[in-house]
């Protein structure tokens, strides 16, 4: 692990990212009014994820810790997505 | 084991030998290997242990020579199986309905079927239904197996080659009876298959009383007979206006058979039990049977009596 | 645990995070079930999913999404407080939380009743002759939020007893792994929210 | 290193912590207490599950009904099924000789959350109790079988509902034993013990915690749902209440295909330290034996679907599965071959712990290659849900991980307890557990190809040569277990004093005094080589 002395966050970075966090909801929001059809899915999934990913990174401060907590949480990402993918394929075939 | 009557058996039986030639081998082989080196290796001969840490060369022969073997029985595998999802256009189309605990086979316009009675060296498709819960229809002789799920539409083909009588199981657990849920798949030649097909066809024109097909369709002759003999439940005939021994609140109290006792039975099974039969094994039907299929039903019971 | 050096403190923290980061991947995968069932029910009905999605109120979803959030931020800001010693700003910040999460209940509290007053509950006659797909909407719907209105409640008793141990001195600035983690779990139940938001509330 | 010479020695058992007595036990927080305890409690339901194993086969010597009905029949086998599964292998080898040794092994004084330890020790026992409660409170024995397989497990009257919460508890517990390991392997290693010089036992727990920690959790959610169906209606599986029972089965199975390594990884772990240990050589392969348990884990996460091929699955998944499942064969024969090579050119001493490893071996290759057969699409289809799977993890379950589990008792019975027991008996007891156990499963493979389903509770005459050898096994077996535990228990508190070190042995757990101190070292110990280091340094006394 990282030694040393701990990062402290300071109040403005915390207030940026929470601006962030809700320009992208009312991105998601207004997205919805327009029929994507298909899309509408992906577009509110990759809009979902870049927020999860914001608040893991900063809120959450991922961006300051080991690279072991980095490859950790990415690795169960990725297991998870490999699950929903095989289930969702074999719906898919049948 | 080896005794297939099907055109699937044979690659089944393939990729069978296959995987046991191979574990055969490597089993008895390492087995000995262990034995060997017991003895020979051992304490009492006193020699220093050598101290080698491993070998890159076998490690990679034995990931490499398993791997190769894998894909192999692999191979076989899905050889054998891969015929088993395409069913020819020309098959004949049978309806088998899976429910507590019995096998139907349905071969269209009402016709209804106990047994799965079936010429030889034609290919027949089942498509494969359940009234209730899981099922899984499953003929031996065949090597073939696949699972009767409500509310999908799941199905298995084959072409029997060997006329004679085989057993149908079913193997997938369904609850008390599941080992019960028994049938029989009889192979006909061509000739006594069609004679066979015209007696069940005139006999099958026969309707059935709505009550019959209510209590077969619910379940209830999984543990109701209607010809007297006792299985789970006690037998449907000679019920109706009978006085019964049943125990209540725990004392035994006589009463009589009527529609209203035959409601009460259905709907709150385990008030009244009739002596010599077990608590807990009937469920309630209250969400199941409405007021009218209750009625149908004890209509139908008294019907059953009046043919003594 | 005995010698309360700098050092041993620090090792005792990254031991802890690590911990509670491993316990909050399985509740990432608790949730991650429902989130396979959702997949696999919303590929296959996706037009009754959408007509369900139609019947919930996507003001309010907002609105908790905008609670949850800000949230989100005040426990974070709350830990640089007690990392910079003002304890009493942290308590404050701990508080503006609990209150955001206490509105964020309220709204979901609202929300069902008003479900329930269509007769809209699990198990209901209404519920039951909707079309397939509506009836696993809603009752995904169900399941989902009432599961992660459990770890909300959760989160606020967590956030409470931070209160008083700030009070008492067991969290501090030398000592605030309990803080952390408490705002790990918060942001958790905030992720799970994230994605919850645009799968019940805004996919058409 | 060692210090048994101090006169001043006061081993785990002895020590007096905060409370007294009886007390000291149900409140410790020792991790070796904590391991004795899940020991005793294991023990205790393993019988309760194993006689309703010998019962079922009294049951089963005849066809029709012999001592119970056929609803008694099927609550025994989802009892013992899941008493076996969820209350004891899971648990039992990570929760015993885990908690014992792991910290030992690797140099630590106790686990990273000792209280946390303690915690799910009483949900294990909460979870166990409301298991074997589910028996016979209320509307009878559940009768789902351990897969609870919607929608019958969503209708029947039977107390489902308690054996789920069971195994939800079970399930929590299991998690935060993980998680407690994996942090303890991450942060508490002595100075020097790199990854790479960590012993092989905790390497597959590492690779066994993830996998509780991150397989356990959707059986969680499953059973959830399952429980949510039953009381509130919800439809999620159930096809009365719109929902789908295959996509049940893949979730199930999500968890409990990786569970199966759950089970054997710890068995496997314990008899890689007992090979180089009685053969006084390094162990063959060291990397290969740890990166085939990780990759064990990891694959055999991907591999669930080939509990499905006949649930009307698509051809192309089956397809997939049965790729997968193939592969995930192979890191199994790569320690297959390291183990016993690890024997060639060795000083090898036949004493019970070896025997037991060494039939472990014999054992889970049959487990393993019947896998195999189950594992290729087209016989699948012929023994799915016959006794052949019976056979196949009895085999590997009771075979693989219960004589890896005896093999480890016998192993570390010295060290847990500072006594040794009667070796002469141990033979005996191995002798009819061995006959026994193959008499008792062998015949279950043959029937079972000929076609005789499980779960049944009556079937065709012409089965009951096999079922009837079977049961004879059974009792065999019985007789065998009997000497073996007898002798164990007879031993622990009369047999002769244990040396420290009576197998010399390099490992951590045997430089210290046997039964260890309740700090396990008086001083951290310095890692300066490889774990299996069998060169002529001071400890091989
Ligand atoms: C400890 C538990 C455990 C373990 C380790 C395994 C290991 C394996 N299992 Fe088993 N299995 C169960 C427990 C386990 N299983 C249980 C409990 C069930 C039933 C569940 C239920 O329905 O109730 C089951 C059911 C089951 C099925 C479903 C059967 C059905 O219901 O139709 C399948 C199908 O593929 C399968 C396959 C395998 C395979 C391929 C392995 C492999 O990992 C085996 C690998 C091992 C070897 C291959 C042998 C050693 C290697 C060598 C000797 C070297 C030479 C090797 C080669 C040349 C390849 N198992
Ligand atoms: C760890 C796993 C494990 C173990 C060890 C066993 C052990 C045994 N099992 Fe197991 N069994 C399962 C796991 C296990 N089982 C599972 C998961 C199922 C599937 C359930 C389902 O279908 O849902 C199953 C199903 C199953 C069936 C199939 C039921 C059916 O499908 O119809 C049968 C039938 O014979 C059976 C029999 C036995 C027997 C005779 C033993 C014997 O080996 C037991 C031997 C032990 C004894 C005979 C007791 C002796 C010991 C003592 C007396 C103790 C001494 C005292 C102290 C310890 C203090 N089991
Ligand atoms: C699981 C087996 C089972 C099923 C299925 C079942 N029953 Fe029963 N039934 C029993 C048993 C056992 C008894 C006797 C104990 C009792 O009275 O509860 C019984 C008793 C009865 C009685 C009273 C009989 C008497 O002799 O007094 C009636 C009427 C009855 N059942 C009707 C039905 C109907 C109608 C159905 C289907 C809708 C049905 N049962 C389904 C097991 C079953
Ligand atoms: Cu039908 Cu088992
Ligand atoms: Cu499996």
């Amino acid at each position: 692990m990282k030694n040393g002395d701990t990062h402290i966050s300071s109040f403005t970075s915390h207030a940026i990212v929470l601006i962030v966090l809700l320009a992208l909801t009312f991105l998601s929001v207004s997205v919805t009014g327009y029929q994507l059809g298909a899309f509408s899915v992906t577009i509110a999934l990759a809009i979902a994820s870049v927020k999860v990913a914001t608040v893991i990174l900063n809120f959450m401060h991922v961006k300051h810790e080991s690279l072991f907590i980095k490859l950790m949480i990415s690795g169960v990402f990725i297991l998870y997505a490999l699950v929903i993918i095989i289930t969702f394929i074999d719906y898919q075939l049948r | 084991m080896f005794s297939g009557a099907s055109n699937l058996a044979e690659g089944v039986d393939k990729a069978f030998l296959f995987i046991f030639t191979i574990a055969a081998i490597f089993i008895i082989g390492i087995t000995a290997f262990m034995i060997w080196t017991v003895i020979h290796f051992s304490r009492k001969k006193g020699k220093a242990p050598m101290q080698f840490t491993g070998n890159v060369i076998a490690e990679i022969i034995w990931t490499g020579v398993p791997l190769v073997i894998v894909m192999v029985m692999f191979y076989f595998g899905w050889h054998g199986f891969a015929p088993m999802r395409n069913v020819p256009a020309d098959a004949m189309k049978i309806t088998a309905i899976g429910r507590m605990w019995q096998w139907e086979f349905d071969y269209g316009n009402g016709m209804k079927s106990k047994d799965l009675v079936l010429p030889v060296n034609k290919a027949v498709r089942l498509d494969l239904k359940s009234e209730d819960v899981n099922h899984s229809l499953f003929i031996p002789a065949f090597r073939v197996k696949e699972d009767v799920i409500p509310g999908y539409s799941n199905y298995m083909w084959f072409i029997p080659t060997i006329v004679g009588d085989y057993e149908i199981l079913c193997t997938e657990y369904c609850g008390l009876l599941h080992s019960s849920m028994l049938a029989k798949a009889r192979i006909k030649e061509q000739a006594d298959y069609d004679k066979w097909f015209a007696d069940f066809k005139s006999e099958a024109v026969k309707p059935e009383p709505d009550g019959y097909l209510l209590i077969r369709n619910t379940g209830c002759i999984a543990c109701h007979s209607i010809d007297g003999t006792k299985l789970v439940g006690p037998s449907f005939t000679g019920l109706y206006g009978s006085s019964r021994v049943v125990v209540k609140n725990g004392s035994e109290v006589t009463v009589i058979a009527d529609e209203n006792y035959i409601k009460n039975s259905i709907l709150n099974p385990d008030l009244e039990i009739v002596t010599g039969f077990n608590k807990g094994l009937m469920k309630s039907y209250q969400e199941i049977l409405k007021e009218a299929d209750i009625k149908t039903i004890a209509d139908y019971l008294k019907t059953l009596n009046e043919g003594k | 645990m005995s010698t309360h050096s700098i050092h041993s403190e620090q090792i005792e923290s990254e031991t802890g995070k690590l911990g509670m980061w491993i316990f909050l991947l399985t509740e990432l995968f608790l949730f991650g079930g429902l989130f396979l069932v959702y997949a696999v029910f919303r590929a296959q009905y996706s037009e009754a999913f959408h007509a369900g999605a139609e019947e919930l109120n996507a003001f309010i979803g907002t609105l908790n999404t905008v609670f949850l959030l800000v949230s989100s931020m005040t426990v974070a800001m709350a830990i640089t407080a007690i990392q910079k010693d003002k304890k009493n700003l942290a308590i404050f910040l701990i508080l503006v939380t609990l209150i955001l999460a206490g509105l964020f209940m309220m709204n979901k509290y609202f929300e069902w009743s008003h479900k329930f007053e269509f007769k809209l509950y699990p198990g209901s006659e209404v519920l039951k002759n909707l079309p397939r797909g509506e009836l696993l909407f809603f009752g995904l719907y169900f399941m989902m939020t009432g599961l992660h209105a459990i770890h909300v409640l959760i989160g606020m008793t967590l956030l409470a007893i931070n209160i008083f141990k700030i009070k008492n001195g067991e969290v501090s600035s030398k000592h605030y792994l309990h803080l952390e983690n408490t705002g790990l779990y918060w942001h958790l139940v905030d992720l799970i929210w994230i994605f919850l938001f645009p799968l019940l509330y805004l996919i058409t | 290193m060692s210090n048994s010479e101090t006169g001043t020695h006061v081993s785990y058992l002895e020590h007096e912590g905060k409370y007294k007595g009886l007390l000291g036990w149900l409140l410790t927080t020792d991790h070796k207490k904590i391991g004795l305890l899940y020991l005793y409690c294991i023990i205790v339901f393993f019988f309760v599950a194993a006689i309703l194993g010998i019962l079922m086969r009294v049951e089963l010597i005849a066809p029709g009904q012999t001592i119970m009905g056929a609803q008694t029949y099927n609550g025994m086998f989802t009892i013992h099924g899941i008493i076996m599964i969820f209350v004891i292998v899971i648990p039992a080898l990570p929760a015993i000789f885990g908690n014992f040794f792991l910290p030992i092994m690797i140099g630590a004084k106790d686990v990273a959350f000792p209280k946390l330890n303690l915690f799910s020790f009483y949900l294990f026992l909460i979870g166990a109790i409301f298991g074997v409660l589910s028996q016979f409170i209320g509307g009878g024995a559940p009768d789902t079988g351990w897969t609870f397989y919607v929608p019958y497990s969503s209708q029947s009257s039977t107390n489902v509902i308690y054996a789920l919460i069971a195994a939800f508890i079970l399930g929590f517990s299991s998690i935060l034993t993980g998680l407690n390991f994996i942090v303890t392997m991450h942060r508490m290693r002595a100075p020097g013990m790199g990854w790479f010089r960590m012993p092989l036992f905790p390497w597959s727990l590492y690779a066994t915690a993830w996998i509780q920690v991150l397989a356990t959790p959707i059986v969680g959610i499953t059973l959830l749902m399952v429980i949510a169906e039953r009381v509130l209606k919800i439809g999620f599986f159930d096809p009365a209440l719109g929902g789908d029972p295959v996509l049940f089965q893949h979730l199930f199975w999500i968890y409990s295909h990786p569970a199966v390594y759950i089970m054997i990884l710890p068995g496997m772990g314990i008899v890689t330290e007992i090979f180089p240990t009685f053969s006084q050589k390094p162990i063959f392969g060291y990397t290969a034996i740890l990166f085939s348990s990780l990759a064990i884990a990891f694959v055999g996460y991907f591999v669930w679907g080939h509990h499905m091929y006949t649930a009307g699955i698509s051809t192309g998944s089956r397809w997939f599965f049965s790729f997968l499942t193939f592969l995930v064969a192979v890191p199994s024969a790569i320690k297959v071959f390291n183990w016993v090579s690890t024997l060639y050119g060795g000083s090898i001493e036949m004493r019970p712990p070896l025997l037991y490893a060494i039939s472990f071996i014999f054992l889970f290759m049959i487990g393993g290659f019947t896998g195999l057969t189950l594992g290729s699409v087209a016989t699948d289809i012929q023994v799915h849900d016959t006794a052949f799977v019976v056979a196949h993890f009895h085999y590997i379950i009771f075979g693989g991980m219960g004589f890896a589990f005896f093999a480890g008792m016998h192993y570390w019975f010295p060290k847990i307890f500072g006594r040794m027991y009667n070796d002469k008996l141990a033979y005996i007891g191995w002798g009819f557990l061995f006959t026994g156990f193959n008499v008792l499963y062998f015949p279950q493979f043959i029937i079972g190809l000929q076609g005789m389903p499980r779960r049944y509770f009556d079937y065709l005459p012409q089965f009951q040569t096999g079922q009837v050898i079977s049961t004879i096994g059974g009792f065999i077996l019985f007789t065998g277990l009997i000497i073996m535990v007898g002798n164990l228990v007879y031993h622990a508190k009369r047999g002769a004093i244990a040396p420290a070190n009576p197998w010399k042995g390099v490992t951590l757990e045997w430089q210290i005094p046997s039964p260890p101190s309740h700090e396990n070292f008086d001083e951290i110990p310095e890692i300066n080589h490889a774990p299996y280091f069998f060169g002529n340094t001071s400890e091989n006394k």
